[in-house]
């Protein structure tokens, strides 16, 4: 038999005046298993507390419902108490009788009797509570971010810079990421080599910060706090620690290659660091193109390099690291072009897209920083930028809009015609999204300082006329069609996700959206979360993003981090599912139906280790307690705890007529 | 869930968008149809006008408009819309009620006496869905 | 004694049960208090953590406890503290409902809603629409009649010892 | 090889010359089109509009009568046709069909027929270039047209709507020019080979028409064609008939001969210059033939 | 049949299976009863004949432990394949672990019905058939690793149509009050026998709610309250699951009209969810488990 405590609070009169406190503490007196019950001016006061603590100890009480205001105000406050008294904390319940009786039931009769069931019910719940214990887990203080770019290297800094180890894995050759090829950014025009090489440097000498490029993360295990990471090394046949970048390899090797880097219009070599403030500054040997690879001859950077660093044979590295959080800021591709004949990509040299002309603009890009248009180095007079090329577009590309487009085509206007003053700039547009600071202000500029020509409508085709292009479009505010004769145009081509990102998302056990950007925890409250506890995102990995919203949300998702590694042990309310492994028959709906995959499969094993049995098996560390699982299972094998089925039973029997 | 009472809609635009089996608010105004329409340029309304007339239910105007008469079906339009609408389709409904209504048609007698001789028959078969049987 | 109610009607007041998820329609159902609108006295809330939660016999068992309505109300879709806990439930009521229905359940007497922990009014509305079709109703009588004979029987089962 | 084959109303009779010269290359490339009994006219032009089925009616009695004339005479399960407009059509309604069993059962209730719209059909084109094969064409050439520079025009029907047509990409087609290419011909790539000649909007307003058959020209032109190669009859008409009209508007513009891809390929493959009819061409080609050291 | 037999020696002679789960004529006359084949005189007694009415896919749950034996085969129509297809896909059950000897099937007999030899070999009438089989669009199998009887073309069938959904239909049109009565009727004669669950191949649990105490999901008594609990909470425990085997249906004494649950269950589900049918693949996760965010919700305020 239990020996429940009842305490009525007054809330001086805001229970008070429309229930009959007294009656209901009398009344409770006669409950089975109640042993003791009061009413009393202030429960939550620190007397009313002391009193708690008191009668605990006094009526060695083994449960306590105090009917007094929501759970959701003071539940905390009482099972602390209560804790401090020797009482585990999961042996307190309230009765709300306040918020959800006293304050709306204006007739204190009505408000009585509302109060008795209430009381009652939470008596018979109580009766049924289980002593919990909070789930301790262990913290392996050391973050994982994945991606090298200005997300990743803002969250990566801001954890080190509180001390934290974090381990960056960045699948290209150099930090950087998509903002090291842009020219000049907006709505500042500053120039993103400016401000991101030295990030990227103060990275690289930070003694916090690991970097390993070249790499990518081929699996993940564990839970929040206990994650343990398979990190794959690529060759990159130079020896990292001895290569002090003299640039002498990539100077002799004969073997030009195309440079990703600069979209396929600068040269590099089969051994190159792809600009010259690649961090770090260690040249790849590009084994699908490098001759030697090829024919088994040549070596000339293994003869030329000072340090003897090259090594042919080099192997994939296989590196496991412990780290108890992980932001995911893997960034984003664009879309390819080849879908959009009616734009001629591909076809006409002088139909770009955005990061090209990026490259174009850029002092060190491949004219360097001159508007020299690719098929005959002719400065274009008249360049049309069309918008949403892909974005927006149900029947070639996707529904949602690419966000940036309309400020960095803007910007492009801008950077044109202040290289070529007498030029002339047309942007074919479908809205100005340009919802920011100073964001507005700058697209106005662009119209009104630097003479672009905004037209409202899309283009429908492009294709060339002698040295012309002819760009054949629509203007929608005046309903006639358009037609411009351009030597150059700029596709503002749609963000999408990165290739490959499902996989990874996979490997991570995240979840992510039908275009493939990674899924956060909560659209409003929990943006920086994924349904992984102790995984974050940070970038454009989760949506469209500029670089201010990137920067910020990798702040964010590093704040998280932090907050999460400073605990010595993780916490976490004990509200999980457990299951019942002598009944459970393996059907997994509760794997299927739980949003957390925090349920997995585990087989039951004889003394000799053969498997007999397979069952459902839930990681606390991951569950988070919504009780999908117990409503699905059909033989209530497995079942929440602190809402099981015998005490919401309960608490509905407790209210029998 | 269920938005409750629907606002009366034009009698003119409810049968064209029956008649075409167009959902003219799929159609955002990007203006692609019009940019690309080879007839855009002697159109009074071009496609996507046409489109944004139906949805504002500007009934008189579309009445008065002759764009669906210059329209020639090449279908420019449709394959290159980004919301898969078919503007054609609309014109094509606008023609009909317009025949059925007798408001307007292509006068037979007008045809050019040559062109009957030596433009290829299929000219006139598919023409012939601008004139009253 | 349902049945002294019944023929007493001043004394009888519907009795009307609520599974509530404890972030948005607890939260809603507790912002009403704060903002002291009052309305019908007859609904009890049980908290659950999610609507995801809710086992479709915890209605059939509320019933037969002589519940005259049921209410179950939780977070919008979308709005869901677990993510797909609502959208989950949603689907077994869909089940469950028509498998009430078509075995004879009085479906007037259940009732659904989303309510956002914001929504106080909607929560006052909801709750007031319930108790007020209830009353026009009455009690629930099939379920009662059945307690009644196997109260009977029971008595017989007694006497025989 | 024997194959359906559809000819449509223009086919016979205007179009004549196209036709006479593909069965000659036919012949000449080992097949042989069989034209179906008692066709009907296809309706040249698929209703745009949603429940107009009886524009359906027409293309799908084509599609059964040359099912059933297939299987009757043993021949090709497909239905060939030269006409792009036919072609379209008669491709749509099978499209409309597969899209919607509905749309099919009102047909199917109209005609009496229980048509399943699996008819295949084929542009004369795809039979050459699937059946035939480019390079057996190349191989079957007796006199190699080189030197002509023939700009390839497909025009709106053979590539629109691309998913409902699906002959080849709309934007970057290579079948016509394929053909081209294998006579010995020196294709010449043109920005307007999809855009529309105008079409049927000769008859109410041949300005217009000529209008858009203009700028096929000129950009034809501009891409340095001697020649334009069309595949339908009306393309042919409007580019070849209204040239004299664009000069008013655009006197610079010099006259250029607009041919039927199958006058080509039936001279590569030998057949007689003096036996290939030209009524169709209001602009003479022989002149440039000559001047090619084609004739 | 002499194919089934050869194929059946066939395999247990190169052991390729350690039993073969078939029929054998029954004991009574117009009965067959299940039967296990393990030699090849054995095999010799399998039989397939519109009298093989049983599931015989409850041998391959783990309610019998024939699956431990090693790989199993059994003789499965195109209605028990349906029930494998969800064992499969509740991980009950791994494709490889089991030879299907699929028979093409025009119907079975109803449960009431005794043939004479001469109906054996002629079509079974309409009348005769089984209810499932009114509206059985498998009689030939989807799934086999060898197929017997000359293959039936499946008929085509409006789903949720004809036969039983008819009868769920009239449930449907009557009044709640008339429903209730209806149904109180039929469960008032319940004894919680549970031979429905017995006979069940996808009520497969090791401890069945039914033995539940803590709490007393079921109450034990046979009365109208806990057998309406029980029955509902059994419906709602198969939809989505049931495959219209109508083995519960069949075998219960109180001849309570289970069908008629289940199948409502199943039409609601293929309603509600997309046209979703229990049984017809393994791969598309069960309309429980799943959802759509744009589920209907017009029952929600």
């Amino acid at each position: 038999m239990s020996r429940v405590g009842v305490f009525v609070c007054h809330c001086g009169t805001n229970i008070s005046a429309t229930v009959d406190v007294a009656k209901v503490a009398e009344e409770m007196k006669n409950q089975p298993g109640v042993v003791y019950t009061e009413d009393y001016k202030f429960m939550c006061s620190s007397p009313g507390q002391g009193k708690l603590k008191e009668i605990i100890d006094e009526h060695k009480l083994d449960s306590v419902v105090i009917a007094a205001c929501s759970p959701h105000m003071h539940e905390k406050t009482f099972r602390n108490a209560a804790e401090a008294a020797g009482l585990n904390s999961f042996k307190v319940e309230m009765a709300n009788i306040r918020e959800q009786c006293s304050w709306v039931h204006p007739d204190k009769a009505e408000g009585t009797v509302k109060s008795l069931d209430l009381t009652k019910k939470m008596i018979e719940k109580v009766r049924l509570n289980e002593e919990l214990d909070k789930i301790v887990m262990p913290v392996t203080k050391k973050a994982l971010v994945i991606g090298g770019g200005i997300a990743g290297i803002q969250a990566a800094l801001d954890i080190a810079a509180a001390g934290t180890e974090v381990i960056i894995v960045e699948k290209d050759v150099t930090l950087g990421g998509h903002m090291i090829q842009l020219s000049e950014t907006f709505p500042t025009l500053d120039c993103s080599q400016c401000i991101m090489t030295p990030k990227m440097v103060e990275a690289s000498l930070n003694p916090n910060i690991t970097i390993y490029t070249y790499a990518e993360v081929e699996a993940l295990d564990g839970y929040v706090g206990n994650f343990r990471a398979r990190i794959r090394r690529k060759a990159k046949s130079v020896v990292e620690e001895d290569c002090t970048g003299c640039g002498i390899c990539q100077e002799k090797c004969p073997k030009k290659v195309d440079n990703p880097f600069e979209m396929g219009h600068g040269k590099s070599k089969a051994i190159a660091v792809p600009f010259p403030q690649a961090v770090p500054n260690v040249p790849v040997i590009d084994r699908d193109s490098c001759i030697y690879y090829k024919t088994g001859k040549c070596r000339i950077c293994e003869k030329v390099c000072g340090p003897k660093c090259i090594d042919f044979d080099q192997q994939d590295e296989i590196v496991n690291v412990d780290i108890g959080a992980i932001v995911v800021a893997t960034g984003y591709d664009t879309m390819p072009l080849d879908r959009f004949g009616e734009y001629g990509y591909g076809k006409y040299k002088d139909v770009i897209d955005g990061l090209t002309f990026e490259r174009m603009a850029s002092a060190a890009g491949f004219t360097e920083g001159e508007m020299k248009r690719p098929s005959d180095g002719k400065t274009p007079e008249t360049v049309v930028f069309i918008q949403c090329v892909g974005s927006r577009d149900e029947s070639k590309g996707v529904s949602y809009c690419s966000k940036i487009c309309c400020m960095y085509s803007a910007k492009q206007t801008m950077l044109y015609k202040h290289k070529v003053h007498h030029g002339k700039a047309h942007v074919f547009y479908m809205d100005i999204r340009a919802g920011g600071k100073n964001y507005e202000e700058f697209v106005r500029r662009a119209i009104e300082e630097d003479d672009a020509n905004y037209i409202r409508g899309r283009v429908s085709r492009v294709y060339e006329k002698g040295d012309k292009l002819i760009v054949k479009g629509a203007d929608t505010l005046s309903g006639r069609p358009v037609t411009i004769e351009a030597d150059m145009v700029v596709l503002a081509t749609a963000m999408t996700a990165r290739k490959g990102a499902d996989k990874l998302a996979q490997t991570l056990g995240i979840s992510y959206d039908r275009y493939n950007f990674f899924s956060e925890s909560h659209p409003k409250l929990r943006p920086v979360e994924t349904n992984t506890a102790g995984i974050f995102l940070a970038g454009a990995c989760q949506a469209p993003k500029d670089v201010p919203e990137t920067v910020a949300q990798a702040s964010a998702a590093a704040s998280k981090v932090l907050g999460l590694l400073s605990q010595e042990t993780l916490k976490r309310e004990p509200i999980t599912a457990e299951v019942n492994e002598a009944n459970c028959i393996a059907c997994f709906d509760c794997l299927n139906i739980c949003p957390y995959g925090a349920i997995t499969s585990k087989g039951i094993t004889d003394r000799d280790g053969n498997i007999i049995k397979e069952v459902a098996e839930v990681n606390p560390g991951v569950c988070q307690g919504c009780g999908l699982c117990n409503a699905a299972c059909r033989s209530k094998t497995i079942e929440l705890r602190g809402f099981k089925d015998n005490q919401i039973y309960a608490e509905i029997n407790s209210l029998a007529v | 869930m269920h938005s409750g009472h629907e606002a009366a809609k034009d009698e003119y635009i409810e049968q064209i968008a029956e008649l075409s089996g167009e959902d003219v608010s799929l159609c955002y105004q990007c203006g692609k149809c019009t940019a690309g329409c080879p007839m855009a340029e002697k159109m009074d309304l071009p496609p996507s006008m046409v489109m944004r007339y139906m949805q504002m239910e500007h009934s008189d105007e579309l009445k008065k408009a002759t764009s669906r008469w210059d329209c020639i079906g090449c279908l420019v339009c449709g394959s290159r819309c980004p919301k898969l609408c078919n503007p054609a389709a609309v014109m094509e409904a606008l023609r009909q009620e317009d025949m059925r209504k007798g408001t307007r048609s292509e006068e037979i007698e007008k045809l050019p006496v040559n062109f009957v001789k030596n433009a290829p028959q299929q000219a006139l078969v598919s023409g012939f869905r601008k004139y009253v049987p | 004694m349902s049945e002294e109610k019944v023929e007493n009607k001043e004394v009888w007041t519907p009795r009307i049960i609520a599974y509530v998820c404890n972030w948005c329609t607890y939260g809603g159902a507790d912002l009403a208090g704060t903002s002291r609108k009052t309305y019908d006295a007859s609904v009890r809330v049980i908290k659950l953590p999610c609507t995801g939660r809710i086992d479709p016999l915890f209605l059939l068992k509320a019933f037969e406890r002589g519940a005259d309505s049921i209410l179950v109300s939780g977070c919008h879709p979308g709005d869901c503290h677990y993510n797909t806990g609502n959208y989950h439930s949603r689907r077994r009521w869909t089940a469950f409902r028509d498998l009430l229905e078509f075995s004879g359940i009085d479906m007037r007497r259940i009732h659904f809603s989303w309510i956002s922990a914001a929504e106080a009014v909607k929560w006052v509305d909801v709750v007031n629409d319930v108790s007020e079709k209830t009353k026009e109703l009455g009690p629930y009588t099939e379920f009662q009649r059945i307690n009644e004979k196997i109260k009977e029987y029971d008595g017989i089962f007694a006497e025989q010892g | 090889m024997k194959i359906p084959y559809y000819p449509g109303c223009t086919l016979n009779t205007n179009a004549k010359d196209l036709q006479e010269c593909a069965e000659f290359s036919a012949e000449a490339l080992g097949f042989s089109m069989v034209e179906m009994p008692d066709w009907n006219c296809c309706g040249a032009s698929l209703p745009l509009t949603a429940n107009s089925a009886m524009g359906y009616a027409g293309p799908t009695n084509v599609l059964i009568g040359a099912k059933e004339e297939g299987q009757k005479e043993g021949l090709e399960d497909k239905l060939v046709t030269l006409c792009a407009v036919c072609y379209n059509v008669l491709k749509r309604t099978n499209y409309a069909f597969n899209k919607d069993a509905a749309k099919l059962d009102t047909i199917n209730s109209l005609l009496e027929s229980d048509y399943k719209g699996d008819t295949n059909v084929v542009h004369f084109l795809e039979v050459l270039r699937d059946d035939i094969g480019f390079d057996k064409v190349k191989e079957s050439v007796s006199k190699e047209l080189k030197g002509l520079k023939v700009a390839p025009y497909y025009g709106c029907f053979l590539l629109r709507p691309h998913e409902e047509v699906g002959l080849d990409d709309p934007y970057a087609p290579t079948i016509f020019e394929g053909l081209l290419k294998s006579l010995g011909c020196e294709v010449v790539d043109f920005s307007h080979k999809g855009e529309c000649c105008g079409s049927y909007s000769a008859m109410s307003n041949a300005e217009n028409a000529a209008e858009c058959s203009f700028s096929v020209i000129d950009a034809a032109a501009a891409a340095g064609a001697d020649v334009i190669a069309t595949t339908c009859p009306l393309c042919q008409y409007n580019l070849d008939s209204k040239q004299a009209m664009m000069k008013k508007n655009h006197g610079d513009m010099k006259e250029m001969p607009i041919i039927y891809f199958t006058q080509l390929l039936s001279m590569a493959l030998g057949k007689d210059i003096g036996k290939i009819s030209f009524k169709s061409n209001s602009i003479n080609p022989l002149p440039l033939l000559k001047e090619k050291g084609l004739v | 049949m002499e194919s089934l037999q050869s194929k059946a020696k066939e395999l247990i002679k190169d052991a390729s299976v350690a039993v073969i789960i078939g029929y054998a004529a029954g004991t009574k006359k117009g009965k067959t009863k299940p039967f296990f084949a393990y030699s090849e005189e054995d095999c010799e007694k399998l039989i397939f004949t519109p009298e093989c009415v049983n599931n015989l896919t409850i041998y391959l749950t783990r309610k019998f432990d024939f699956m431990k034996k090693g790989k199993v085969a059994i003789v499965a129509k195109g209605c028990d394949i349906k029930t494998i297809n969800v064992l499969i896909q509740e991980n009950q059950l791994k494709r490889d672990d089991v030879v299907i000897l699929g028979v093409s099937c025009e119907g079975v007999v109803d449960k009431d019905v005794i043939l004479d030899r001469a109906e054996l070999t002629a079509d079974l009438p309409e009348d005769k058939k089984s209810i499932k089989c009114i509206t059985c669009d498998v009689n030939t199998p989807s799934d086999f690793d060898h197929l017997f009887g000359e293959g039936v073309e499946s008929k085509a069938i409006e789903p949720m149509t004809g036969g039983i959904y008819d009868e769920v239909d009239k449930v449907r049109g009557m009044a709640q009050g008339e429903k209730w009565n209806f149904w109180m009727e039929h469960f008032e004669r319940c004894i919680k026998c549970y031979a429905c669950k017995k006979v069940c191949p996808l009520c497969y649990c090791d401890v069945c709610i039914t033995e539940k105490n803590q709490p007393q999901w079921i109450e034990t008594s046979a009365h109208e309250r806990g057998n309406y609990a029980w029955n509902i909470k059994r419906a709602m425990d198969l939809s989505g699951r049931c495959t219209f085997c109508g083995e519960c249906d069949r075998v219960c004494p109180a001849e309570i009209p289970l069908n008629l649950l289940n199948q409502e269950m199943a039409k609601l589900n293929y309603e509600a969810f997309d046209g979703y049918r229990a049984g017809y693949q393994t791969e598309e996760k069960p309309p429980f488990v799943s959802f759509k965010e744009d589920d209907d919700e017009g029952f929600i305020r």
